[in-house]
């Protein structure tokens, strides 16, 4: 179960959040460009701290202006797939998707083992020892998705993680995600500015605006809120 | 930007040429002189400098000198230079330009400088010489000397290769379970490396090259203080032909290692 | 005097070695000032230095050696115009401690003590050559004898190059003794730094030449400042500075 | 990694401690010599000097040559470190390691290097000779000395700095319709500004402290080529207190230049 | 008329490709991940050059081997939105989009004027003079979007130009682009996993595959091959 109430202030606005993540369900956000989404995900995974706020993860609190903890973002055990994917230029795919494994002392051949499933898993086996700066774009997100994957968070947070990725893995990869999810019995935050994403993965939906919740719920439940003018041109012109 | 031999180029090779042409004048005017160098002597008289114990012997402690020097330099100014790219504290700036003062200091002042602070009634080496430890006149001296007219060198360049790390990376690090300590060694330093290499190398040269603070604070004893500026100079009182033999040695000695480190770190990258 | 009225100034440039620093600073101010339009270019660095700047082509006057040896290595080389060569000033071997004298020395024959930090010149410079040819001379005398000589070498903690590298580590108290010319400290020194005089019988002189380089544009200005310096004026300067001048009419 | 004064860190604390002790150590070792300097001198023996006229002439001459010498290092350099850094030529490397050569030589021989090629009977010296240009011992071999010494520190740090910059960048500008010379000017020189700044600055220092090929190819004239660390070396013939005088002038100085530098750069960015 | 035939050595495959585009005429290109898009738009604007091959635009021989022409990337008045933005990062947003035009040597004034009507138009007027490096993602791939627009080029080569905007804005910039390139009367190149680009961008779609023209034509020809696998997840469960 993750719980979020954050308040940050940012240029434009002040975003000022409260969510909620039951383990095993996927939150998918929405909104404008813009609107806080991924600076959400930053404060959640202790890239960026709150100014106010606190946000507890499976009963331990990561952040509380209160009694002024902050769990450092390497010890929170999530998952943040960076919207930029933020591939390390220096390591080979493999390299980049071993890395928090190594950071967590795993045995070397037990490394390998995981690492090369990861990467069979995600259609990534032969680009292995490339270089990540010699990827097309699709390539390195779904790189990244295998390198917070491969960790078991306990929490995954992902920006975007399909935007790049061609249609034919896309619907792979989604089936995959959502099977993990389950499976693992994660709380999940996803943010998309894909229909289909939204409808297939999320269980639950949120419309983000200048730094608030401007609604949420099922997806059937948001997506039919045609009055609003973000979610008409997002549902599209059919209904979903 | 990149050339491509035989393609047609709309006037652009004019000012290619101008700039080539300006390019190997300059790079004319740094090897020329020492070039010149090498016409004053004979191979012969060269290999036999090399083979005479007081070349062998400053060689030596040159190179064993400039080498731990840089090490201690490297090993200092790493974090240093990481806090200093990375943390926004009060007076970083002035720390960061006191780190440069050794640069301008001539190394004589230098020497000076050393000696007020770690001689037998320095500032601080006086509580040394109250244990019985002095400084000043020993190889330790030569090594001392060394980090201090070097150091600044290192850690400037450090800084900015730091800075123009990508924070985004280190992010990224974190969220994957690496420690602020990984994130320098595995994220940051690698990203860094190919400035982190060069400016090791600007430093452990300048503490090749240094004569005037290593005189003045260590001394100029053959085999224990007498690096190859000191041997050069020494020689040049007597010969100046042996010496310039002595500096071709230092020159042709540093190239190698220099190319060497270059070659080295350039694979494991 | 006679004050020589040049039409347009005159610029001698004077490569002095630079233990003479001081006393040419103020002879070429008194020469300045009893001759105007004449300007006197002093540049100081070791003899050495400039012997080199000289064979290389630097456009000198009169050149003022600290040793015969490069003056003799400029007339072979044809750069000197030879019959103004002189040797016009003597100089005399001191030992210098610091002003608190930590090792407590008095003489000579407290150098040969163990653990004595001593600092002389390398064999290749003139002070540190004569260094040498009078710890032989002690070796010579059965009072000290050549075990003297050893232990004094033994003690040896730097061998410098130049003289401006040995004052400031007595003035800073880092050795407690060294070798250098009578003339090497300084009347601003004095404080920090005091000198012993060493038994002529067991000194070295050393003797510093002057002379007009061959291709000087300006011989007879260049006569006239020779003449100077030899005559009372400099040779005051000089004596205050801890010289031994060596008179014109010998 | 950014300091959360008051917030509970697991643990970390006493590693920050330790790394920090050591870097205060480091600091330490660095400025004390130079702080005992300050601590010679007397603050009237230090005004008293700044209005001595030797004082004047060298500190002007020193700062005038030195920002001369920076600006031709910077104008050759930049230029030489971007092909460098950019193109992938035969022999790239050696003419990479050549420009760093003039560090490891001591000054001393490369003042004698730099006469046996621009001195009146110099390899290339003697033909401007013949033409009556004579360079050596003249404020401009204080220069050209300054140049030899000081450009491998801006080359080596800019060559870093312009490595470290994305072609990408290069990449989309010249889509956009800039001309190689615009892509240098507009995108790559200002993402590598730090790095190029630093560097200079670096060259800057180095050759406000150049003394040994200054003194060897440029003589020791005052108020034509007697720069600080000359008047510092003479002055130290007769008076070691005012030469410290001098050397305390000298830090001072130098250290407000780079303070401002850094400053007005950094707002410019 | 755009024409291009390009051969190109990549790391596992050789690219060839032959496209012609006409003035007016949007092509759009699909593919799996890796396949080759993003390097034929490099090949085109001159970032890449091709082993072999011959490139013209307008009349204008960009690049022939044969005649060993090779007009250099500055000159080639072509606008590419790059995959990854390629912000300048030490620009704020008007600068950004003014860089090409001040490369013209335009005057001052009317770069003012130009640039604030193109930032109002992709609704980024507020932002003019943030630092790009302070955008949300989505932000930043508008403003690059709109540094290309801003020249007014003779080609447009669109890399995954909408895939961080979000929905409301993709419609709207949808409908824009469109009508642009009508307007301007330019060929369009734009590589997308968007089904909806496809169809409402694209007057003809190009498949590629391993660095090939695997299938082209209309949207409905090409998204009616539902025997290639490819295609059918492309153009999804149901019919377009
Ligand atoms: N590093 C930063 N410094 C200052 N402001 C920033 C920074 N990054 C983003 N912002 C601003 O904060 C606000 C929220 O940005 P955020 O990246 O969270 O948006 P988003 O919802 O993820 O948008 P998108 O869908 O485009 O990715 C925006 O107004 C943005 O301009
Ligand atoms: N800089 C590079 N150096 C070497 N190979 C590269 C480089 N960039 C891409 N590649 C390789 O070239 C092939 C084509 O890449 P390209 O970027 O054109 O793919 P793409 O079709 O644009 O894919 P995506 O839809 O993921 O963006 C890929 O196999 C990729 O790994
Ligand atoms: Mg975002
Ligand atoms: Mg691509």
């Amino acid at each position: 179960m993750l719980s979020v109430h954050a308040v940050r202030h940012l240029r434009d606005f002040v975003l000022d959040i409260t969510l909620s993540v039951r383990p095993g369900e996927t939150l998918v956000l929405i909104g404008e460009n813009g609107a806080g989404k991924s600076t959400v995900l930053n404060l959640i995974s202790g890239i960026l701290t709150p100014d106010e706020g606190e946000i507890t993860l499976a009963g331990r609190t990561l952040f509380s202006s209160a009694e002024r903890v902050a769990v450092p973002a390497e010890n929170r055990k999530i998952g943040h797939l960076f919207q930029s994917y933020a591939l390390f230029p220096h390591m080979t795919v493999a390299e980049n998707v071993a890395f928090g494994l190594r950071c967590r002392k795993v045995p070397r051949p037990e490394i390998a083992f995981t690492v090369g499933n990861q990467l069979r898993a995600m259609n990534l086996a032969d680009l292995a020892d490339v270089n990540v700066s010699r990827l097309s774009g699709g390539q390195r997100q779904r790189v990244a998705l295998a390198r917070a994957l491969v960790l078991e968070p306990e929490l995954l947070l992902l920006d975007e993680p399909l935007a790049a990725v061609d249609m034919r893995a896309q619907a792979a990869m989604r089936g995959e995600l959502r099977d993990r999810i389950r499976v693992a019995g994660i709380p999940c935050i996803v943010v998309t500015h894909n229909l289909r994403d939204a409808v297939e993965l999320g269980d639950r939906l949120c419309l983000i605006d200048e730094g608030r919740v401007a609604a949420e719920g099922s997806p059937e439940e948001v997506l039919g809120m045609r009055e609003n003018g973000f979610i008409a041109s997002f549902a599209g012109p059919q209904a979903p | 930007m990149i050339g491509h031999g035989g393609w047609k180029w709309a006037g652009r090779a004019a000012l290619t040429l101008i700039v080539a042409a300006l390019l190997a004048l300059f790079l004319l005017f740094v090897t020329l002189p020492v070039a010149s160098l090498f016409l004053r002597i004979s191979p012969e008289a060269f290999f036999r400098s090399l083979a005479e114990s007081v070349v062998i012997d400053a060689l030596t402690l040159s190179l064993a000198t400039a080498t731990v020097s840089t090490a201690v330099v490297v090993l200092f100014g790493t974090p240093l230079a990481l806090v200093n790219a990375r943390h926004d504290y009060l007076g970083r700036e002035i720390i960061d330009t006191l780190t440069d003062l050794p640069i301008v200091l001539p190394p004589a002042v230098a020497g000076i400088a050393l000696l007020m602070a770690f001689g037998r009634r320095g500032v601080v080496g006086q509580y040394f010489d109250a244990f019985g430890i002095s400084i000043a006149f020993t190889t330790v001296a030569v090594i001392l000397a060394q980090i201090f007219v070097a150091s600044p060198f290192y850690i400037r360049q450090a800084r900015a290769s730091f800075e123009a790390v990508d924070r985004l990376y280190e992010d990224a690090a974190r969220t994957l379970g690496a420690s602020p300590a990984t994130v320098a060694l595995r994220i940051t330093i690698p990203l860094a490396w190919s400035g982190l290499v060069s400016g090791a190398i600007l430093s452990f040269a300048r503490a090749l090259g240094e004569f005037g603070a290593t005189i003045m604070f260590a001394g100029n004893f053959q085999g224990r203080t007498q690096t190859m500026p000191l041997a050069i100079y020494t020689t040049m009182q007597g010969d100046l032909d042996a010496a310039i033999s002595l500096a071709i040695i230092l020159v042709v000695i540093s190239f190698a290692v220099i190319a060497a480190v270059k070659v080295i770190t350039r694979r494991s990258v | 005097t006679t004050t020589i009225e040049a039409p347009e100034e005159t610029t001698l440039t004077v490569f002095t070695a630079a233990s003479l620093t001081g006393a040419f600073t103020d002879i070429g101010k008194a020469y300045e000032a009893q001759n105007k339009g004449v300007n006197v270019e002093l540049v100081f660095d070791g003899s050495q230095a400039l012997r080199t700047q000289i064979e290389q082509g630097a456009n000198v006057d009169i050149f003022v050696s600290a040793s015969t040896k490069h003056m003799q290595a400029l007339q072979d080389g044809g750069f000197m115009n030879n019959s103004t060569v002189v040797p016009f000033l003597e100089n005399n071997l001191a030992l210098i401690v610091p002003a608190d004298n930590p090792a407590g020395i008095k003489g000579l024959a407290d150098l040969n003590r163990s653990g004595v930090k001593l600092v002389i010149g390398t064999k290749d410079v003139p002070f540190g050559d004569y260094t040498r040819q009078m710890l032989e001379n002690l070796a010579a005398d059965p009072a000290y004898g050549p075990a003297y000589r050893d232990a004094v070498m033994g003690n040896v903690i730097s061998e410098e190059t130049a003289v401006s590298s040995v004052v400031p580590k007595l003035a800073l108290g880092e050795a407690d003794a060294a070798i250098v010319y009578k003339s090497d400290v300084s009347k601003d020194d004095l404080d920090k730094v005091t000198r012993l005089d060493i038994p002529a019988v067991y000194n070295v002189k050393a003797t510093y030449p002057l002379g007009i380089l061959a291709e000087s544009p300006s011989k007879t200005e260049a006569e006239s400042f020779i003449a100077f310096v030899r005559g009372p004026d400099g040779s005051a300067i000089l004596t205050e500075y801890g010289f031994d001048p060596i008179s014109a009419e010998q």
